[in-house]
């Protein structure tokens, strides 16, 4: 059932007849199961539609990861699932919550109510890492995904996903993610970008290695 | 920079295994500018035998940290709330205030008055009075439709920050038992009796200086359970009450879970104090 | 109806021609359904001899009924001044308390913060904070803007109403004046001694009581002749200030005409404070 | 020097070379004089419009007149120079004020700070007489007119002026005044009605008589 595209860990499962990417892990909001595994849903997870419009990620399994933006911990619970130490940062304590029940039974996911912006907050408990992991839903996020490249040795993946709206309700979206690619070019080289359209409105996919 | 040397301190660092508060203060507190291979260290500095031992504890101490950091981060949702329900009575005040002078002027030149926030409205559509008394009339009407908006929200947010005490008090007197004892932990903290008088502070004053009988009551006389019961069992059931909500404010502030039997416990309470015998019982 | 059967009493019913404040008083406040032949009718009871001295008591008395009307209508002048200048103070000050409350809030929520009116109208335009905290912040600028229209109001009527109180301690003070005496007549009618004190009666009170020196002004404290006169002659500059002003007020209340030469007076009187020798003359 | 269409009292005078409409009495604010005579301007004044314009106001002089809306007096001082007993009703009380100092040197004018449309409050003052003449510029001028109605006899005369704005600033002028004829009807016939443009912008003139 493994994929030459998935990591390791992330496997197509069929769920309800359909197939479908699945981790094996505890369950976190009553997605489908079958035995170990569970669907990770690509429709509510920028990560999982990266994946499922097979997009190369650079992922596979094990690694060490900083997960920025990891919101209730739907997508990060995948991650740690397939990989090694996984950090997650999330900034809006309701959110932090659910986090907090999904990390408690994974030994290697570490929760942190941290403020993405701000990496010093952090880097006295997050090591360096293979990949960086973003989906935060504010403006400035090339902005941030370049402050957190300290966290990435020379080489290493960034896997963001970029949300439009978030920078200019206005502008239009491919400005927006021209924009987005410059102020990235400052630490990342930018391997390739898509849209996530399909499951994420607005919503761009990139995957950029440290310089 | 070199990775090998460190430009903050790891959040293990000068700390033992067992320390768990203070690891999650650390956690919490700490910083660095750049990261470092913390597991290794943490090793080779003897924090961990082994990286995997590292990890579990760096597992459990992230839990906690960021637990504790949630909880205090939705105490300062009741500090949001702390805000709104002031600023609610602020605006309530403040537009009868100027509902009065508003009476006062139109008074002293329609034939027809009336008093508070709806006769303001209707000044505000008076063809018969200057225009400027009829935009003061309108801010009296903004004012009112703020406090309103304020109300809404409180009625949205209580039920959030603290869902136990919102649930039993309704969650405007919620916001107001929260604001006035300064915030939710501080409320949890409170004894019963204080809860109960939160809002009567003159009376209780006037009490200490021996000057006037305890008060039964503060902002809680609002509630239904004593606003609706015979004033000869009013103590009763205020303490009934006040401690009712204590119970609710404390497990809002130490765990947030929502428990429903609290609220059945206060309704069979009253219940039983509004069915007793007059007199059979001795009752403040 | 029979015109020879009044349904209402004539004016001069019951009166002696000898009673002036009577026979105004019933010009004023009396009343009739229907007119009658009232000149036939008064001579006919005796009232008067003939129907031109009836018409020359009537004239007299209309003369004197009106022109009391008209001066307790222009003191309803007066009153309409006091409304608008009590109604100015409620707006800033409201204006004032709620931006505190728009501070303390929005002083949780952003990095940068300010304060006053200023900061509020900031904060209504913020992205950065909840809706309803703008809309809070939205009515502190429209408080603010109330209390703005309200001055141009007094600064346009002030003058109507006390012309020379109004040229000589400009709108806004005079009406401040007029309010604090409770009306133009009672300002009028005080002892310069007490206008000069006038807003300064918490002061005043603790004098009384032997806790405090006389206080030297009240709001006419903010007056130039007072305020930008050495701290040494303010007191004689309060009140030589307060002097004129209560002439202004007599003038203002008993004929209403605009003296101009009384600014002049007050000039001068200033002038020469200022001028003398410190220590020349003995001073409060 | 007398004109038939004058009432007694009024004729027309020369100043500076001008004919013009005048009265005997005390000037007031300081109209041209000739000798006793002082000029009446029709375009400080509705009545004098409506003489001027050759109205058949049916004054003939010595009247007993109620003047409703006598303002700073400038016309009813020429109505009281050239009548009888006249009783001058004005509600605002700065040009009250101005009244009286046209009254205090005329025997025969009695100031009245009182409101129209509340005729009860002066009828204990005022006679029954012969001519009402109405200058308010408040909403519901006829209806004014209608309740001062108990002052005339029956056959006496209104002299009218209505204001079309004071009614309805948004209304044509013209019905304005056919309601307004309409609402006095009640109580009068109209003989005629004129507008006053030339003197008066938006003002009519109405002669009725006491039904």
């Amino acid at each position: 059932m493994s994929d030459p595209a998935l990591p390791e860990g992330v496997e197509r499962h069929a769920f309800d007849s359909r197939e479908r990417l699945a981790t094996r892990g505890p369950p976190v909001y009553g997605e489908p199961t079958d035995g170990e595994w569970r669907a990770w849903d690509p429709s509510r997870s920028k990560l999982g539609a990266m994946l499922e419009l097979g997009m190369d990620t650079g992922l596979a399994g094990g690694e060490t990861v900083l997960y920025l933006g990891a919101a209730s911990g739907t997508t990060v619970s995948h991650v740690a699932d397939c990989c090694g130490p996984t950090y997650a940062v999330e900034f809006a304590a309701r959110p932090a919550r659910d986090l907090l029940s999904v990390a408690e039974p994974r030994g290697n996911l570490f929760p942190l109510l941290k403020d993405a912006r701000r990496p010093a907050t952090y880097a006295h408990v997050v090591e360096p890492v293979d990949v960086v992991v973003q989906d935060v839903a504010t403006r400035g996020q090339a902005d941030v995904a370049v402050r957190n490249a300290r966290f990435l040795p020379e080489g290493g993946r960034l896997l963001l996903a970029v949300k439009a709206r978030s920078e200019d309700v206005t502008a239009d979206p491919d400005d927006v993610f021209d924009e987005v690619t410059e102020t990235l070019s400052a630490a990342y080289e930018v391997l390739e970008s898509r849209r996530l359209d399909r499951f994420h409105d607005d919503h761009l996919g990139v995957v950029a290695r440290r310089r | 920079m070199d990775e090998d040397v460190p430009s903050g301190r790891g959040w293990f660092e000068g700390l033992e295994r067992g320390d768990e508060a203070g690891l999650a203060a650390s956690v919490r507190d700490g910083s660095a500018e750049m990261p470092a291979d913390w597991p290794a260290l943490a090793v080779e500095r003897g924090f961990a035998d082994t990286e995997a031992a590292y990890y579990d504890t760096l597992h459990e101490t992230a839990l906690a940290a960021t637990r504790a950091a949630v909880r205090e981060a939705e105490r300062a949702g009741d500090r949001q709330l702390v805000h709104a329900v002031r600023a609610m009575d602020d605006c309530s005040r403040t537009a009868n205030e100027l509902a009065e002078r508003v009476e006062e002027w139109a008074g002293s030149l329609l034939d027809e008055s009336g008093t508070g926030v709806e006769f303001a409205r209707e000044v505000a559509e008076s063809g018969e009075v200057p225009a400027t008394l009829r935009t003061l009339a309108q801010r009296v009407v903004d004012l009112d439709e703020q406090a309103a908006r304020l109300r809404t929200d409180i009625e949205r947010t209580a039920p959030d920050v603290a869902p136990n005490l919102a649930a039993m008090a309704g969650p405007v007197l919620a916001a107001r038992l929260v604001s006035l004892a300064g915030g939710l932990e501080s409320l949890a903290k409170k004894p019963s009796g204080t809860l109960q008088v939160l809002g009567a502070e003159e009376a209780l004053f006037a009490h200490l200086r021996g000057r006037a009988p305890s008060p039964k009551h503060g902002v809680i006389y609002t509630h239904d359970a004593v606003r609706n019961t015979h004033p000869d069992d009013r103590g009763s059931a205020s303490r009934a009450l006040a401690g009712k909500l204590t119970i609710a404010a404390r497990v809002d502030h130490y765990s947030g879970e929502r428990k429903p039997e609290l609220d059945e416990e206060l309704r069979e309470r009253i219940a039983a104090i509004r069915a007793r015998k007059r007199g059979a019982e001795e009752d403040g």
